[in-house]
């Protein structure tokens, strides 16, 4: 028996003893908001705190999200008897029904069940891959790399324009042979295209990854393995604002959501490439850059509030975003030229070492 | 041109006379509620049934009414209502209705329907206005000899004139009264059409039946109580109703030799103690004759009259329907689960004596997505036209009514299952407009409607949020019936144990602990783990 | 219980009486707009001021008129209303203002302000009622005599009662009236207050010259035109306009000795030949004696006359502003940037004619940012009170302002810098009360009411779009300024040319041809290829 | 110099000699709406008619479309002379701008360039791809195919879990080698990653191509190519609703909007294999459908009226959908068990090759 399928279990007998003695059964969830997220600021990863809320199935606030939590919880138990690994999107259509005489459904949206499937994660301590459920697939990479992944050897470099498009589960793969001097990470796809086309990656002998947007859990593992196992520096290049820093810092501390597992998918030697509000000045800038709006301001000040922003190249940078309401996109580089990003500003920045922390 | 050299004071002076009040009314009909053949049809109906129940309950007769609508050529209408009513003396008759301002309710302190001598006599002037013919007036008082008249309103004189009268000695044992006219009216069947006037009348005075035959067929409405409502009582002016205009007056017309006992006579609730207090007050010689009195003293003395403390006027001038009364009304007509009503303690305006009661049919069959309809009563007749402007209107609208378990949005009519009445019951009940439609939203009315209309809002309340806790008990038994399968069922997998037996133990949890499913509703809690 | 055993019909009818007309209205001051002690007030000052225009409007003087209320002690004030009219002569003085319903308006059919002989009685009426004293009069009609009045109304008969009375040989050259009075009543500055109604009077009267002396201060109006409004004749009655009733009466008391004759002289519009016609329609012999018709007859005759296709009444009965005159009116008063106004030709109403006018002032210092302001005026009287019943109000909200450059959210009063005027015109304007605050909303008059501001709202439109164009044009030009540029640059890249003097050859389009850039909106146009 | 570059300059000159002659320019755009798209039951295929609108400079309504024209053509130019590729979002952000003395951008959201870069196509008639545009990256491909792509060798079979990304353009691959008895299209990513870790293809023998959500141009190409090239039958698997048989319809005989090059990436001998509204019945989903929206309904009754959902079949799904107002999507099948899709539905449609035409 896996040590997943005996935790499932554990989790069905101690409800099920709660019944037994005709108790109101109920589950102790860990927190996964902010005041109950630490950071460490020797390890640089954000991590769980200890505190707890008790979820009752007889309490009418409670009871819908306590069924649906052991609803999931027999799912993954029957994925792990029939070894099926499937997605959170497949997890709430498997489970969303509507319920015997009612035109209530289990789940309504997969918003609902994904949240449920969190808890599931931080109550038994275990990986979400462990669970047997794949994340969205989101990322691409390419580079000098040949891996193997389930019995297939798969040469990085040789994958077409595409690249390889990056699992969920990285944990099965193996690394054959990495050719590299470092790691560029990117939020944005445009921008990995640009690179790939541009051979970026061979003049430059890096490895490039795209996480198109915030960085799925499977983008992350790989990066940090990769890092930590061949000891690159990893280079981080998302747009100039709250968002894009945010994306930046969840790869090299770990997320607020996801921090229980923050020390499996950290990369706490991550530094930051650009952009920054200080680019704007510094590359001419000033005529491609947008507007921030409301909620990117908000974000800053909240972001000031951070442990891990309290580096005063940080707080200079935010302080700046905010006073000047301005932020910048990869994209503005195109501003200067299709390929003054590959040509000018990228090798400028690591040859200058101008990264923040 | 000759025009344009102005008229001088004597020409202008000469051009001016005397204008009877039945020409005046004849011109200015919208003033009775003749504005537009629709609203005059109803006006003629609502004028005599009203004089039908005044009659009466004057005469503490349980009211019979026959009223009948019937086409008679395009946007004309054979109007006839009969009563079971005291009748009227032969030669009164022509005088009652064919004389403007002329009545026996206008000078008295007592509640009834009509007041001003108007209606009867009014209807019969639009009849002759738009028709150009008489109306028939039929009575007996039962002494087995029946009246007959054809008449019509020689308007520049308002004098009756009489076409033809007869006397029948038919022998008939009936009493009471029939009009029958022919006017210019229009029919409708909405809410501001007969059938409904009609029934809000059967609603408001549930102790007369009333028999509708309409353009569109037979409509009756039995009785549901088998008595009369007291009768209202005459009462003296109350000093503190009285204005310093009619306080001279009285004091000049009065019999009483003293200023002390005219106020003891001629007014209520002053005894010669406060008369003398009153007089000292003012620093008058309570011993002098009040015709005697100076305009400054009489200015004091009105002064010192509204200063003193007075016991309220007498209350038994006024009946109101009482609250179980209403009830009976609103049950029998409509179709809800829920009564209830209130009536106020007689209050006072001007010195005149006001009482303000409510009821509250709801839910069941009523429409749940409409704003209520309000059934408006001043002295048991139902009010129709000009809801907006109308005191009980605005005093529904301002309150709140969502406390109390209906929709409203801001300050409108709410929007729930429901029909509220309210009545206003008064010896003068201010009036917009001589056409009675809508009460006047003097601030001491809207006070009192809005108590009582509070009042009825908590009775609600009760009801609903007694239903709604039962609502959600249920409610949320049938959450826990709906989720209990599917937890025993995860539970059965976790543990590899058959579902059954696990909801059996899950529902048995209910049923020895009710109270667990009515549980705080709140966020889960949250502590410190271990 | 005694009262139980009901009253008998003899009992009944031995109650009754005759009422006097005065103390019906003293009872039911509230038709006559002595509702609360603000509106009396207003009401007070409204009903002599409107009493002194229409005099001086007779005897062709170009109105001054003082106003004062001054404060006399709490909720005491004294009113004085003091004109250059022709005044009255002696002895009419007591009768023209101490007996409800005796005028010289009120027979004829001609437009005034005041026509049921009450306005002026009414506030005595209401005066001595509340401060039980008597009216000041003074009155001259220049022949250097003045007469003095102290006078009261004798309530239960409907007849003045004088104080004290003199005539001072004083040689004074003035003409005109002065009445001044004592009353119950609270000053407000608001929009239904008095220094706002005479602002109204000012605009509606621009021939008038007011002075108004209130609690907080002096207000002068000065006069805006210097000649009077041509004065209005009075006319016989239109076939149209007479109901069933009214010519039977006519009919009874003519002096014509012959149908057809009483059909051309107590009648305007019927010549000799459309009598004959009319008789033949209703077949009924023309020499006929009118007092000898029957009922039946007489129906036919009116039906005939009704169908019989007749002259619009004469309308030199009216006298409207004009469009100049109103302008002038609301210049003189508002700081706007654009007036217009529109007068209606004359339109019938059961037979009476009507006319309604009205006028804008848009723009300029005047709130862009709330509802716009309506002024309200019948027969040059503003209207204040019961702004929502009103035609008038009804029908600006139930115009479609949008199209005219006005906000208006679904049917309700438009919002922007804009005051509007509404005057109608006529000798009989229907009131929904006898406090004549609100126009009633019958179709024919809502119909015109509504045209008027259709034509007003085009001139408005008109106005707003030239506007409106000429920012348009204003900012097509600079959205061609921005992209051209653009364009240049691109068309430079494409073609390997510079842009620069592309840039020249696109401006000089623009220069040259300035019509393409007000060109139309329209979407891209749809064709076939090749 | 390439013909697309000859056609720019032909444009600009166009343009240029109107300006010339002080007349306000213009330019004809086929109308791509459906009032100008024309249903060809022979050729299977949605093409374009004749109509065209004219769109001038000197006009209100129309100057900012011109300009932004314009601008996108200068710089498809500079794409051709500087041999580059780049995606529609790569388009928008190197021109977006913010005008000279104003507050007004050159475009404001992407969904402002796209259209005007298929009227450029029309326009112009080259395809999108010619203009060194790429889509948006969508649509992976899994099964026993060899293939080259920009000098690599790529076997689709041997790529881990998550398969190839299919590029934008997959004009200039060649199969090596190719080997399946259909390829099996579906419209989401869940039903794919299903059948892939269940070896659907390897058992089937067949190619899977999930086309996540509508199918975008490079998968629709490389349908068309697979299936004419080897005569592979084409069975499309899309959710139970208006939405998903329009993808059908789309993969089979082009769309609306892209009518102009139906012939390049239509599909006609395609087939529908499912989901039907029949079956729901047939396959017992009755209790894992959801109740249509009002959207739904009123797609399904603009449907009935187009020219290629004629056929009796289709007419009565259609009908079907709207009477019960309900859909079903393919996650329904997990509904009857993980693993019900892979092992009875999909057999069972094949073997008896019960497809809507």
């Amino acid at each position: 028996m896996t040590e997943v399928k005996k935790k499932l279990e554990t989790l069905g007998e101690d409800v099920l003893k709660d019944i037994d003695n005709q108790k109101n059964p109920d589950i102790d969830i860990p927190v996964r908001s902010l005041s109950n997220v630490i950071y460490d600021d020797k390890l640089k990863q954000l991590t769980l705190g200890d505190k707890v809320s008790k979820r009752f199935l007889f309490n009418v606030a409670h009871a819908k999200p306590f069924m649906q939590f052991m609803l999931i919880a027999a799912l993954c138990k029957e994925l792990q008897e029939q070894n099926i690994h499937t997605s959170l999107r497949d997890v709430f259509y498997a489970l969303k029904r509507t319920l015997p005489n009612s035109d209530e459904n289990t789940f309504d949206e997969q918003n609902e069940s994904d949240p449920i499937i969190v808890d599931l994660e931080v109550t038994l301590d275990v990986l979400r891959e462990q669970l047997h459920l794949n994340a969205d697939v989101r990322g691409r990479v390419v580079g000098n790399v040949i891996i193997k992944d389930r019995g297939d050897t798969i040469n990085w470099s040789k994958l077409g324009s595409g690249g390889w498009s990056i699992p969920s589960n990285v944990e099965e793969l193996t690394f054959k042979s990495v050719d590299a001097d470092y790691i560029l990470v990117m939020e944005k796809n445009a921008a990995f295209e640009r690179l790939h086309e541009d051979r970026f990656w061979q003049k430059q002998n890096c490895i490039l990854v795209t996480t198109q947007g915030q960085a799925a859990r499977g983008p992350r593992r790989l990066i940090q393995r990769l890092s930590s196992d061949y000891k690159l520096p990893v280079y981080v290049f998302t747009d100039a604002d709250s968002y894009g820093w945010y994306i930046y810092s969840v790869i090299k501390y770990g997320s607020i959501s996801l921090a229980h597992i923050s020390e499996r998918l950290g990369c706490p030697t991550a530094k930051f490439i650009g952009l920054t509000i200080s680019d704007i000045d510094e590359f001419k800038l000033q005529g491609f850059t947008i507007k921030a709006k409301e909620v990117d301001i908000k974000r800053a000040h909240e972001m000031l509030k951070y442990d891990w922003f309290k580096h005063p190249a940080w707080q200079k940078e935010l302080k700046l975003m905010i006073e000047r309401k301005v932020k910048a996109e990869l994209e503005a580089l195109s501003g200067r030229g299709l390929r003054f990003m590959t040509e000018v500003y990228l090798p400028t920045k690591i040859k200058r070492k101008d990264f923040l922390p | 041109m000759v025009e344009e050299i102005g008229k001088t004071a004597e020409e202008m002076g000469k051009e001016q006379r005397q204008i009877a009040v039945s020409e005046f009314f004849e011109k200015n009909r919208h003033l009775l509620g003749y504005d537009n053949p629709t609203k005059a049809l109803l006006t003629v109906v609502k004028e005599l049934v009203d004089n039908s129940l005044d009659a009466a309950e004057e005469a503490r007769i349980l009211p019979r009414i026959w009223v009948e609508v019937k086409p008679n050529g395009p946007d004309r209408f054979r109007v006839m209502i009969k009563d079971n009513g005291p009748g009227l003396v032969d030669k009164q008759i022509p005088l009652a209705l064919g004389k403007l301002l002329y009545g026996s309710k206008f000078f008295r302190l007592r509640q009834s329907r009509g007041q001003q001598g108007i209606g009867g006599s009014g209807a019969i002037l639009y009849s002759q206005l738009t028709t150009g013919k008489p109306t028939t007036l039929i009575s007996s008082t039962g002494n087995k000899k029946t009246s007959h008249y054809e008449m019509m309103i020689d308007v520049k004189k308002n004098e009756p004139e009489i076409i033809s009268h007869q006397i029948l000695e038919d022998g008939r044992e009936w009493h009471g009264l029939k009009v029958e006219m022919e006017i210019e009216g229009r029919y409708i069947e909405s809410r501001q059409g007969i059938p409904e006037y009609i029934k809000q009348v059967a609603i408001g005075n549930p102790f007369a039946e009333i028999v509708f035959e309409g353009p569109n067929g037979k409509m009756e409405f039995p009785r549901a109580v088998n008595e009369l409502p007291p009768i209202p009582k005459e009462i003296m002016p109350h000093p503190h109703g009285v204005e310093l205009g009619i306080l001279r007056r009285m004091m000049k017309s009065t019999k009483s030799r003293t200023i002390a006992s005219f106020m003891t006579n001629d007014f209520s609730r002053i005894g010669s103690g406060t008369a003398n207090e009153i007089c000292k007050l003012a620093g008058i010689d309570p011993k002098i004759s009040p015709g005697r009195l100076e305009v400054e003293d009489t200015e004091k003395l009105f002064k010192a009259m509204q200063k003193v403390k007075l016991v309220r006027p007498p209350t038994d001038c006024l009946s109101p329907l009482g609250e179980e009364m209403m009830v009976k009304g609103l049950k029998k007509e409509l179709y809800a689960e829920f009564f209830a009503a209130v009536t106020r303690p007689p209050e006072v305006y001007r010195g005149n004596p006001f009482q303000i009661e409510c009821a509250i049919a709801f839910g069941g069959q009523l429409p749940a997505d409409q704003p209520i309809k309000v059934v408006r009563l001043s002295n048991r007749v139902p009010l129709i036209y000009q809801e907006g402007d109308c005191a009980i209107t605005k005093a529904i609208s301002g309150t709140d009514w969502k406390r109390y378990g209906l929709q409203q949005s801001g300050r409108s009519i709410p929007v729930g299952p429901a029909v509220i009445m309210v009545h206003i019951v008064s010896v003068w009940v201010p009036f917009l407009s001589e056409s009675k439609q809508a009460v006047a939203a003097y601030p001491d009315i809207m006070k009192e409607i809005k108590l009582s209309l509070q009042e009825l809002g908590r009775n609600l309340q009760h009801h609903v949020a007694g239903k709604r806790k039962m609502e959600m008990q249920q409610r949320r038994k049938e959450i826990f019936d709906r989720y209990l399968p599917e937890v025993a069922n995860a539970v059965g997998k976790l543990t590899n144990k058959p579902a059954e037996p696990i909801l059996n133990k899950l529902r048995s949890i209910i049923k020895k602990n009710t109270e667990v499913i009515v549980d705080d509703r709140s966020k889960e809690e949250v502590g410190n783990a271990g």
